[in-house]
């Protein structure tokens, strides 16, 4: 339950080594301050879960040696090319990968939310996805005749790290139609945010504003991270910052020049 | 096939997306993915042929796309049976229509290595009309079988599948697919049968006669050009203005 | 897709005879107006789910001959009583009852929504609600050791009736934090809204009304039916009729005393 | 049991409220169904005694619940584990902790039919403490063996449960339950042992000696009425005037 935190350090600590991280795709608020933060603070082992994909983060924190197990089911920095520490680790074999389709992931993330140790869905049978997933499995559907459909585990992050619009000093977490964020919070034993701002008020006594909220009663810790996506965008309220993940692309390309970016934009903290 | 050696009168994106926007046909709804102008021109157009039907969902655009539901509602939407035409690609795509968006080589080790299978696992299969869009027509790309299946072209008749692929549109030519074989239907102008046959990696049925694909008419590429042009300048303004000519302004300034 | 409706009755004609309706419970908006509607025209043969319980209006629809089966979790007048024409049809057997338990019902209709053929529901085993739905079925789940599990089908409407705040003239609904509403639409071949009041612009267009909106997408007709939950409420904007309640629980405790009522307040246009 | 004569200092929904409050013990979110006056002002007893712990939902209040994700997120949340405390009553309620929202008499053809289930066939299964409250201690009300379980008090230790019921409360005793039976644990003041006997229709177990309920203490009675009466004015406007004669305009007014 909610406890307002001191700083983002502070908000962050609930984010272990080893544990399990759930976080958003790259267009529904991206918490890449926090991710700076993740990665200067030196965390390690991660099993890194990108509902259901990711392109900078995920990225930045492959390189930086953050993760162990990928769980998602594409990461690319888009128009700007190939994700190269994702694509690199891979080729190399440094991480393990945990290679899903988009739908999959919310499936078993829902199962979660649902309290249920797993939920089917259609498709992938035929597929290497499924061939290379022993933890999935195929059963007969109970309600049909020779039909085969397949199975999946929930997924139980130990926290899902959001970045949103704004919070109020309750903990809860204005969303709007990013509603796979209250899945994973709701999935997740422990949530933690970073907002733009503080909303003064409470957001859940206004019915408008309720209508997108994720409630405080699943946030753990909430911090102000204005333009906490950048340089990746956030929904209706700024882009993407063309310019720096084109630098990114050609900086991440070698090992010296990510080591290079991360000095500039990560490890000096005035620049972050 | 006769190859003209006057210039065509339209560019080829026009061309691919006149052939797109017939294989959509009749529907109620396409969606388009990320990052995909000449799907979308395509679908844009087939909504101004169809006054207004069908509805277009283009991805990559909050302001065509309602989403009020989270990632999961295009591929909830999809299962629901209310996207009728969605588009695919791949690293590599085969005969048998699988397509690969993963790896090549070992998969544990791969040579390699795409961004992964992102909801071609689940749309592939649940979508009636997926049309596969590959611009580069090479023997690296159009391959006898891909090295990982992320969504295969065909399923044994027990599994639930409504979808699947109907076609496969290069800069070449116009493959339809049915009965897990493609089949060419007919080749680009500036391109030949042998052309295609020399590129593709794959075995594909043809008939004695391969028709040329029909040039857009000057009804469309009016449409393309007046009406669908502005519309697609909102999404994506680089290709609007590289292939069009048109700006953004011309809208929304 | 979505069309203007001419009328009420007109934006109704989606609702035959012998479809299966879902309703939403008797706090989230319930479409009165319209369900008087569809007593006047003499819908038959309705199989009736209401998510997940029901109150008045169910109880009418009962009363009024409109069901031949009710599938909900509970049904009831809460502070004012037994419902009464539920209660006398249960005890006599005049309608078929689909006994469920409110998750369950949750669960079937996200089934719909994410095209799946079941989902899994803890809890339920040894019940007697199990016992009689022989359209549930116990699997020993597959990712546990001797663990038994309650599968349920998915529930597919034929039409979702709901009312809400208010819709725009592209038929897009704002539905605010009863979500349930649209995942009856997304589950539901058909959806019929009735609103307070028509939104002048686009629902959609506004990012915070949008994360309360309903896609008109989802949407066929809408019909304006202002206090159209009447005499139950809406929420945030009107509570239900204390008064009315009371004296639809006298009246409608005997056949005479509910033909009576209906006469009253259904039969008679101007009073609906 | 030893009979007092003198008038009590207190309401018995004072004494009930306490004992619940007890039951509810230190955990983090208590949740009380519609029109449950006693267990929510017990719920919001023990919030006021952990100085803001146990997180309160009053679902009939819109006010006193977080929910935004619509009439699923009870059930989910407790699915969840995040429902530690709950609520349930019957119109019968059995010696094995079996429930019956659903009907007397043959299910097919019922004498008495009730509402219905409810979200008693899940919720009493995955929250860890259900109390179980019904007021009318009779023969009519606690039976041997209920006519329909709408949800039982205990399953085949391979059934996945983390919940269940730890007691009955009614206006005469509180039973604890454990191992699928319950215990007479404490009666009332103004009931007995032999009243509780008589009245019960199921077989429980009981000390030698069975201790009267420990009445409210002077400190809880003013933190009742004084404290969490006015809270309860907002959602039981009719029962705080009733029985802590509190208005609701001593907080809105």
């Amino acid at each position: 339950m909610f406890q307002a935190a001191k700083s983002l350090d502070d908000a962050l600590s609930a984010i272990a080594d080893g544990c399990m991280l759930v976080v958003p795709r790259e267009v529904a608020g991206v918490p890449m301050h926090a991710t700076r933060a993740l990665i200067r603070r030196g965390v390690k082992r991660l099993h890194l879960v990108a509902l259901p994909t990711s392109s900078l983060q995920a990225d930045m924190l492959i390189g930086a040696g953050c993760v162990e197990t990928l769980e998602t089911s594409a990461v690319s920095l888009g128009e700007f090319g190939p994700a190269p520490r994702f694509t690199a680790a891979l080729t190399v074999g440094t991480i393990k990968m945990k290679d899903a389709t988009c739908p999959a992931l919310h499936t078993a993330l829902q199962a979660a939310e649902k309290g249920v140790p797993f939920m089917p869905l259609r498709g992938l049978i035929g597929s290497d996805v499924l061939k290379y997933r022993n933890d999935w499995k195929v059963i007969d559907n109970p309600f049909g005749n020779d039909d085969p459909i397949v199975l999946l585990p929930a997924i139980k992050p130990d926290v899902a790290l959001i970045h949103a619009a704004m919070a109020d000093r309750f903990g809860n977490v204005w969303i709007g139609r990013q509603r796979e964020l209250a899945t994973m919070a709701h999935a997740s034993a422990k949530t933690v945010a970073t907002v733009e701002k503080i909303h003064d008020g409470n957001l859940l006594d206004d019915p408008v504003l309720a209508a997108g909220t994720l409630p405080g009663f699943y946030v753990d810790s909430v911090a102000v991270c204005e333009r906490g996506a950048w340089p990746l965008g956030l929904p209706d309220a700024y882009g993407a910052d063309a310019g720096h993940l084109a630098e990114y692309a050609r900086m991440a390309a070698t090992v010296e020049g990510f080591a290079e970016y991360l000095d500039k934009y990560v490890y000096d903290k005035c620049a972050a | 096939m006769c190859m003209t050696s006057a210039p065509l009168s339209f560019r080829p994106e026009e061309l691919l997306a006149d052939v797109i926007a017939r294989l959509i046909g009749d529907v109620r709804h396409v969606a388009v993915g990320n990052a995909s102008p000449i799907p979308a021109t395509a679908a844009l157009l087939a909504r101004e042929r169809g006054n207004g039907r069908p509805y277009v969902s283009l991805l990559g655009s909050p302001q065509h796309t309602f989403w009020t539901d989270g990632g999961r509602e295009l591929f909830d939407c999809a299962g629901q049976g209310r996207i009728d035409v969605f588009f695919l690609s791949g690293g590599q795509i085969d005969g048998h229509g699988n397509i690969n968006l993963v790896s090549i080589g070992d998969y544990a080790h791969p040579k390699v290595r795409f961004p992964g299978s992102y909801g071609s696992a689940h749309l592939y299969y649940v979508v009636p009309k997926v049309i596969l869009f590959r611009t580069e027509h090479s023997r690296r790309t159009l391959v006898p079988d891909v090295d990982f299946i992320s969504a295969p072209g065909a399923n044994a008749p027990n599994v639930y599948r409504p979808g699947g692929p109907i076609a496969l549109v290069t800069n070449r030519c116009l493959f339809s697919f049915a009965n897990g074989r493609f089949t060419l239907d007919s080749v680009h102008p500036g391109h030949s049968v042998a052309d295609v046959v020399e590129n593709t990696g794959f075995d594909f049925d043809r008939p004695a006669h391969v028709p040329d694909t029909e040039p857009p008419s000057p009804t469309t590429l009016k449409l393309l050009r007046e009406t669908v042009a502005p519309q697609l300048a909102e999404v994506y303004p680089q290709f609007a203005l590289q292939v069009f000519g048109v700006g953004q302004s011309a809208l929304t300034g």
